[in-house]
């Protein structure tokens, strides 16, 4: 708890209200401008990008090989099979979607909330939703054994005269997956347009020049341009929020549609929402720590962001908290024996352990997060950040697993152990998702520019009564 | 910041206006009016009360709502921030205020319902298994009242709810002590932040314990009526309809005291279509919830789950139902679209009012077909015009305890960085 | 400084604009006619067979019926390509030195199979089967065409999964008396060819079209004729088994009372059909419970 | 069609937002209705100095979102009832409330894509190439600190020498006359 | 920039190639062709290639133990024998009618008269069932020629069941009554007309009634030299039998192989 005599005399703190500042002071349109264009325009890549960029890739070439040697041997290779038909792919799926969408959610609701502090960071969260989001729809694509005849899931005049049965939870997905994806493309694309002029008109090679101008699609900057982006972002903003909630809450609907004990359940959908904002949210901190420092960004994502974020980790924390413990209680208040032993089995039965470590990371060492100075720590938070995501696997690992092993008739349980090409899938697309954000903030400005330009105090129109500097007439 | 050179001044007195008491004691004439009606139609329904006892209830868990929904809305206002919720502080801390008359709305339930068992029949059925043999329950509700008697009876029932209470009127009492006392503190250095924690933390964890505990007052109270059935999200689709009834309520109030001063100075029309945004996304979370349990227990069709559905969908109560998500969720969401309209102070009420009439017609559509008599069989009686007569004169009597308690202390919390933004002058964009 | 783009650049970028919609579009139309074309569905093509059969001679020439040479087709899934052996029944003893049965000669000889090219191929995943179809009323012009017309047998339709869909959908439009199967140039019923058909209760009480009985004549004096004749005329062949005789074939088993319906179209008659074979309809056959009873 | 020559109008830059608004409303207000304002980041006070308030961008979302909503409640419906009807457990054909959700993915779709493409097309853009790149200042600073006006020469009141008085009136840091 | 170019040149190489890898595997089509066996289609499973497997020796399989001698020769002690070993029923007689229409007729024509359209072309003649010597013949000599071939007649065992074969017998005896049916077997009271007044009065033309002409668009191109080729099945008894789809017999011959695709 603060004590009233808070030191006031730190440069980032603002003084009224006593909080860090969401942009460092001192900052010009110019500097903020450039010292964001400046990381891409540089011909200096410097080496620790390379470094990590070369292990990323390692990691992408090993999602290619299990995912060739999947296609070639079929999905025989990873542990699923009855009763868990699922099994990483789609623990992969929901972890993968679930931290995709921090990014639209940071974009958008804040951007509807005025938050401004969304500013500085709702660039790289976009793009780490987008790079999710691939990851994400990876999973139940190379999931059905012959991923090329994907289409098939999308209404087509088909010479099978087959069409989607509109009642499965899984044909929602695939709207919800694809719709996501779309809007969250557009929703980035529109927002860069801008910082893409910027880029174009400060490139000095003439390839920067054309690539960002054919990008740009000629953006000038004009106010009337302005006031329909404006409205298009605000709209987009508008319709990117409920399309986050739906999107988990249509893959909540994958388990909680059906009828299997642990799974039927309706918190489900609130409670992934909330988790995955909160792994979303985990997943930008990861990301946002070690940029901030690399790239020497303190002063535009500033601790008030880091304090901010988790601040929001902890509530999403909390909601899925309470989600668990409904869980609990209504698993005994059911009167439903099945109930009551799939919470006993998931608890104490033969993988109760995930169980304990879902609730370790999710919900017991979280709450360090009600400490101030624990939120302000970036390293603390950096390693919480990565606890959370653990335990937001561990999460889905144990919806699927315990749910699907024991199932109402005890002939039909069974146990599930990965194999090495789930593994391998899984740290693949770990690799694909880092892959992809090297090359985007090498290659694109990670902070929107007339974003920050806009939080400026200078952005202000100064009231009529204030004098010209020069001479009037 | 350059905003001192056209910024309001604030008023130099704080409290309410004066045609406040005039509502209060419009709002204790309506109630006893009805209360009047209610007790002529005790007397000629002829059902020994039985409605009037729902009514009751009805009545009770609405001005719960009103009452605890507000010291909720005002514990999160502290945690989110924003200038919304600086200005509806003031109303809102009014509201809790108002928990003894609620706890004494409760008595009845209480002794009625429960202790006496006219309500809950596991309490009137505790004895479980002579009931099953004389056929008047059914083997799933022994089963149930069987096996949740731990928890469903009349003792832990009482204790439940006074452990509540008591929470709660100590969470009331900090609040609001707080709250003058932060504005007593006004102008020491640091002294902003430290408020911030100070009700930053309190109402962190109070958010916390009020969603569970409110979870189980709901169960004893609206849930276990029907002790047969479950859903996970109840507790939740309780608190997210609590927000729903007293948003509403406090914009209400905001407009119809910015007639005078000091809300006139202090509530802008940015503010007022903040506010519409946010009931618009109450109206959409509220419509998510229910539709998001309604898709997963149509989809099941499962024999345990299903059958609370359709006692509130069959025998005419598609009716209700149908309207139910009218107002709820059409009519306010089509009104919200407008941007224009949630400048407009009398068209944003006529949405006020609906969203807040929604939410008494949702808890009659929860309650009432969990009896036997109602269940798939929606017939007008005697009896049923109780829920307009009870809850009636339960709501009035609250509005007017609320009022009062609204004159008892200056509207505008001064002591709040917010102050200085509410004062700029407007500049209002889409 | 000169602008990174020069002016035409705008049109360009407006063009490649439409010009992307315009290649979406055109791209979704010739993909859905290219699915359904006979590149794709070799409809209509003539595989190149070791000998140059020609089922228009078999058929239409020589009246050699159907399953002369494809006997299994009213009992297995494979209506059956006739062994060399069929072949040779005739051909041991005419058109002997005829150059195009070389091949058949020559598998007569060796003891080894004519390779013949598959025309009516469907993937390995559908579970086609010829009995219940031909038992059921389809015929086999329904699927194979005039078979009887083609020099050189091609396959005249997609076989898609739409093709058969759409007959399972509306079964009733393709559906013909079991009489009819076989005859390849049965067109169905009209006011100028009506077809009179009745059901018999069957013992089982569930209808199958072996107790459908139809008939191009007029059903009247017909059942009269078979009941009269029957009894006496084979008395005699019997000896054996002469009192169990009396008992199976006794009139009393016999459909005694057909009630004959006229149909003079082919909705009529499928529908009268498709209740008595007992054909599934669409909403039986999609429910789980087809298979999970 | 002839490509236009000449002058594209004249381009004051300016350093702050408060002059470029003062100026715009001026210009405005004297009555210059082709003229159009450049800022690098929105600035809603301009657009309304140069009489520009309403859009229509949010009534043609609406109007996107509304097509989504039917084109795929309509299609659930057609395929549902009419061209793959499937017994599923025996729920009816018509089951709105899962179709709500493809539906409501959709609208969401459509209204987005509607809201993206329905500015860019208002703005004409893609548009490479404009007339005010030729100033060597506008693209030095027009998307980085500078705010720039441009009175536009189509406008029946422009006069090169009158508006070029009429602009260093509002202390502009320079005034570039721009060719097509 | 120059490095950039060099990682961005890599990264796309590396994603076409992966494009590539998947498009390679995406050419797998099991469910097309699947790993199972089809009869006629051949199989690498089995030495002789066949996919449909031939009974094995010495043993019997359910419902062929044939142990009623009579039912399956048609031979009662060694003798031919004018007796079915089962009742006549309508409805077998409408088989046997059936039957004979499918396999019969091509050399023995509709009435039996052995005209049929192969005869025609120049087969060895068929038999007459309506001369002397065949309505002499005992019912089961019908069944026995079926069953094992006659001079120039293949046997039909493979074609027609032994019910089958008992039905066709009976049918050629009941055809054998009808060509040879006097006007006392009419019964009393029933109209019988000549055929050529039948056409004469349904307007059909006079031919109706004469013996079936040619079809007209039936080729023929050389005339039959009566040529016998090595190896059919009248001239050698213990010729190779090409079966399919029957029920008790033995195939020895590889059954047609038809490749999936080509």
């Amino acid at each position: 708890m603060a004590t009233k005599d808070a030191p006031v005399n730190d440069p980032m703190l603002d003084p009224r209200t006593g909080e860090f500042l969401v942009i460092g002071p001192g900052h010009t349109f110019k500097s903020v401008t450039e010292k964001v264009s400046r990381i891409v325009l540089t011909s200096h890549t410097p080496l620790g990008w390379f470094f990590g960029f070369l292990i990323a890739s390692g990691f992408t070439g090993m999602l290619l090989v299990a995912v060739t040697w999947l296609f070639l041997k079929g999905v025989g290779i990873w542990a699923i099979t009855i009763p868990v038909a699922w099994g990483f792919a789609i623990i992969n799926f929901v972890w993968w979607i679930g931290i995709g969408h921090a990014g639209t959610l940071i974009s958008a609701i804040l951007l509807l909330f005025k938050q401004g502090w969304r500013n500085s960071i709702n660039r790289f969260a976009e793009a780490m939703t987008i790079f999710a989001v691939i990851c994400a729809g990876m999973f139940p694509l190379i999931h059905v054994g012959r991923p090329w005849l994907g289409y098939w899931l999308f209404p087509y005049p088909s010479t099978m005269n087959y069409w989607p049965q509109f009642r499965s939870p899984l044909l929602w997905d695939v709207f919800a997956v694809s719709t996501y994806a779309t809007i969250s493309v557009v929703f980035w694309y529109i927002g860069l347009i801008p910082d893409l002029g910027t880029m174009r008109d400060r490139a000095q090679s003439k390839f920067g020049q054309f690539t960002f101008g054919m990008l740009a699609l000629g953006w000038r900057g004009s106010v009337r341009h302005w006031v329909r982006y404006e409205t298009a972002s605000i709209l987009l903003a508008g319709l990117a929020t409920p399309l986050v909630l739906s999107v988990h809450t249509v893959i909540s609907f994958d388990f909680a549609v059906a009828l299997l004990p642990g799974w039927h359940t309706t918190i489900f959908p609130p409670y992934f929402v909330a988790g995955a904002i909160y792994s979303g949210f985990a997943m930008v901190i990861t990301l946002a720590i070690p940029i901030r420092k690399f790239y020497h960004l303190e002063d535009l994502i500033t601790l008030r962001h880091i304090d901010n974020m988790g601040k929001v980790m902890l509530t999403t924390g909390l909601i899925v908290a309470y989600g668990y413990s409904t869980e609990v209680f209504m698993a005994w208040y059911s009167a439903s024996r099945w109930e009551w032993f799939m919470m006993w089995n998931r608890m104490f039965g033969a993988i109760g352990w995930s169980y304990w470590v879902l609730i370790t990371c999710n919900i017991a060492l979280p709450q360090l997060m009600w400490i101030r100075k624990f939120r302000l720590h970036a390293g603390l938070m950096f390693l919480m950040s990565l606890i959370v995501n653990t335990g937001m696997w561990f999460e889905r690992f144990v919806i699927v697993v315990t749910s699907l092993t024991r199932d109402y008739l005890p002939s039909s349980w069974g146990t599930y152990r990965a194999t090495r090409w789930d593994y391998m899938t899984f740290a693949g697309t770990l690799g694909l998702f880092t892959f992809l954000f090297f090359l985007f903030v090498r290659f694109l400005p990670m902070i929107p520019m007339s974003e920050l330009r806009l939080m400026l105090p200078q952005a202000k129109v100064r009231a009529e009564a204030e004098p010209l500097p020069e001479a009037g007439d | 910041m350059a905003h001192g050179n056209n910024a309001k001044s604030l008023p130099a007195d704080l409290s309410a206006p004066a045609f406040v008491d005039i509502w209060r004691t419009r709002a204790l004439i309506a109630g006893v009016a009805f209360l009047v009606v209610a007790v002529i139609l005790g007397f000629l329904s002829g059902d020994h009360w039985n409605h009037f006892l729902r009514g009751w209830l009805h009545g009770f868990v609405t001005c719960f709502g009103f009452c605890f929904g507000g010291m909720l809305l005002l514990m999160t206002q502290y945690l989110s921030g924003g200038k919304w919720g600086y200005i509806i502080q003031r109303p809102l801390e009014a509201m809790t205020r108002t928990w003894p008359l609620v706890f004494l709305m409760f008595l009845p339930v209480g002794i009625f319902g429960a202790s006496m068992g006219r309500l809950y029949i596991w309490a009137k059925y505790a004895d479980w298994s002579t009931a099953l043999k004389n056929h008047l329950i059914t083997n799933e509700q022994a089963h149930a009242i069987r096996w949740k008697a731990l928890m469903l009876n009349t003792k832990a029932f009482w204790i439940a709810t006074i452990v509540c209470f008591t929470i709660f009127a100590l969470y009331i009492h900090l609040l609001n002590k707080w709250s003058l006392q932060r504005d007593a503190d006004a102008g020491r250095e640091g002294n902003v932040t430290y408020w911030r924690v100070k009700f930053e933390n309190l109402s962190g964890f109070g958010v916390l314990l009020y969603s569970g505990l409110l979870f189980l007052l709901v169960i004893y109270w609206v849930m276990s009526l029907d002790p047969t059935w479950y859903s996970t999200v109840y507790g939740f689709q309780f608190l997210v309809g609590q927000a729903y009834q007293v948003l509403p309520l406090a914009i209400l109030t905001l407009m119809a005291l910015s007639k005078a001063e000091p809300i006139k100075s202090t509530f802008r029309l940015i503010e007022q279509h903040d506010m519409g945004k946010l009931c618009f996304a109450f109206v959409m979370l509220n419509m998510y919830l229910a539709f998001g349990a309604f898709l997963i227990i149509w989809s099941g069709n499962s024999p345990e789950e299903i059958p609370w559905y359709l006692d509130r969908i069959r025998g005419g109560w598609g009716v209700v139902a149908t309207l139910d998500v009218i107002f709820h969720w059409l009519l306010p969401f089509t009104l919200l679209l407008s941007s224009d309209l949630k400048r407009i102070q009398s068209r944003l009420a006529v949405v006020c009012y609906i969203m807040i009439f929604a939410r008494i017609w949702d808890v009659f559509w929860l309650i009432e077909p969990n009896f036997r008599d109602a269940a798939r069989n929606l017939h007008l009686s005697v009896g049923i015009l109780e829920y307009i007569a009870v809850p009636g004169a339960l709501i009035a009597f609250w509005m007017a305890a609320y009022f009062a308690e609204l004159r008892k202390r200056p509207v505008i919390a001064t002591n709040d960085p917010h102050l200085a933004e509410i004062l700029e002058q407007e500049y209002v964009h889409a | 400084m000169a602008q990174i783009f020069d002016r035409s650049s705008n049109a360009l970028a407006r063009m490649s604009l439409v010009l992307t919609g315009l290649i979406v579009i055109a791209l979704g139309f010739s993909l859905d006619e290219l699915q359904r074309s006979p590149w794709v569905t070799r409809q209509g093509q003539r595989a190149e067979q070791p000998v140059e059969f020609s089922h228009k001679h078999h058929v239409e020439g020589l009246g050699i019926q159907c399953q002369y040479c494809h006997t299994s087709v009213e009992k297995s899934s494979y209506a059956g390509i006739p062994p060399t052996r069929t072949c040779m029944n005739c051909h041991a003893q005419i058109w002997t030195d005829a150059q195009m049965l070389e091949p058949v000669r020559h598998s007569w000889a060796t003891n080894q199979s004519i390779v013949w090219t598959r025309v009516h191929d469907l993937p390995d995943f559908v579970f086609f089967n010829h009995e219940i179809h031909v038992n059921k009323g389809i015929g086999c012009a329904s699927c194979h065409g005039r078979v009887d017309e083609m020099p050189i047998l091609y396959q005249q339709n997609t076989l898609q999964m739409e093709w058969c869909l759409n007959c399972h959908r509306n079964p009733a439009k393709n559906l013909r008396p079991t009489s009819e199967i076989y005859n390849m140039a049965w067109t169905g019923p009209t006011d100028l060819k009506p077809v009179w058909c009745a059901a018999v209760d069957g013992k089982t009480g569930t209808p199958t079209s072996q107790d459908v009985t139809c008939t191009s004549a007029p059903p009247g004096q017909q059942a009269a004729a078979e009941e009269a004749s029957l009894n006496p005329a084979f008395a005699g062949l019997h000896a054996q088994a002469a009192a169990a005789t009396s008992t199976d074939a006794s009139p009393a088993q016999l459909p005694a009372s057909l009630s004959y319906t006229k149909f003079t179209s082919q909705e009529a008659l499928g529908l009268f059909l498709v209740k008595h074979y007992n054909i599934r309809t669409p909403r039986e056959l999609t429910s789980c419970e087809v298979c999970h009873r | 069609m002839p490509l236009p020559e000449g002058t594209y109008g004249l381009l004051a830059e300016f350093d702050t937002p408060t002059h470029l608004v003062q100026a715009a409303s001026a210009a405005y207000s004297s009555g210059y209705r082709r003229l159009d304002c450049y800022s690098p980041y929105p600035l809603e006070a301009a657009a309304a100095a140069i009489g520009f308030h309403r859009d229509e961008v949010s009534l043609v979302t609406l109007i996107g979102g509304l097509l989504g909503l039917a084109a795929m409640f309509g299609l659930e419906t057609w395929i549902s009832l009419w061209a793959y009807p499937l017994n599923i457990a025996g729920r009816p054909y018509f089951s709105w409330p899962a179709f709500v959700i493809p539906a409501y993915e959709w609208t969401i779709l459509y209204a987005g894509l509607s809201a993206a493409f329905c500015m860019l097309a208002l703005n004409g853009l893609p548009k490479l190439y404009h007339p005010v790149f030729n100033a060597p200042n506008f693209r030095n600073g027009a998307t980085t600190d500078k705010f720039f006006l441009c009175l536009e020469a189509t406008d029946p009141k422009f006069d090169v020498v009158e508006t070029r008085s009429f602009l260093e009136a509002h202390a502009p840091v320079s005034i570039v006359e721009v060719e097509y | 920039m120059k490095h950039m170019h060099g990682a961005s040149a890599r990264a796309l190489s590396l994603g076409l190639l992966a494009l590539g890898l998947v498009l390679v595997a995406g050419c797998r089509e099991d469910m097309q062709d699947q790993p199972r066996m089809f009869p006629q289609r051949g199989t690498t499973l089995f030495a002789d290639g066949r996919s449909v497997r031939p009974q094995v020796d010495h043993t019997v399989a359910r419902g062929q133990l044939d142990e009623d001698q009579f039912f399956y020769t048609g031979l009662l002690n060694g003798k031919e024998t004018d007796m079915m070993p089962f009742p006549v029923t309508m409805k077998l007689l409408e088989r046997g009618q059936e039957r004979f229409n499918i396999y019969c007729t091509p050399c023995h024509s509709r009435v039996g008269n052995g005209d049929g359209m192969i005869v025609q072309r120049g087969y060895k003649p068929a038999a007459n069932f309506h001369d002397a010597e065949r309505l002499r013949e005992p019912l089961s000599h019908f069944f026995y020629v079926m069953t094992n071939g006659y001079r120039a007649m293949p046997n039909y065992r493979a074609q027609l069941t032994p019910v089958d074969r008992w039905a066709v017998a009976a049918y050629i005896r009941a055809l054998q009554l009808s060509q040879d049916a006097r006007t006392a077997n009419v019964p009393a009271g029933t109209q019988v007309e000549d055929l050529s007044t039948v056409a004469e009065k349904l307007g059909y033309p006079a031919s109706f009634a004469g013996p079936w002409p040619e079809p007209a668009n039936t080729a023929v191109h050389t005339h039959p030299n009566g040529k016998i080729v090595a190896g059919a099945p009248a001239e050698d008894a213990n010729a190779p039998e090409g079966v399919i789809g029957g029920s008790g017999s033995t195939p020895s011959q590889p059954v047609t192989k038809a490749p999936a695709r080509q």
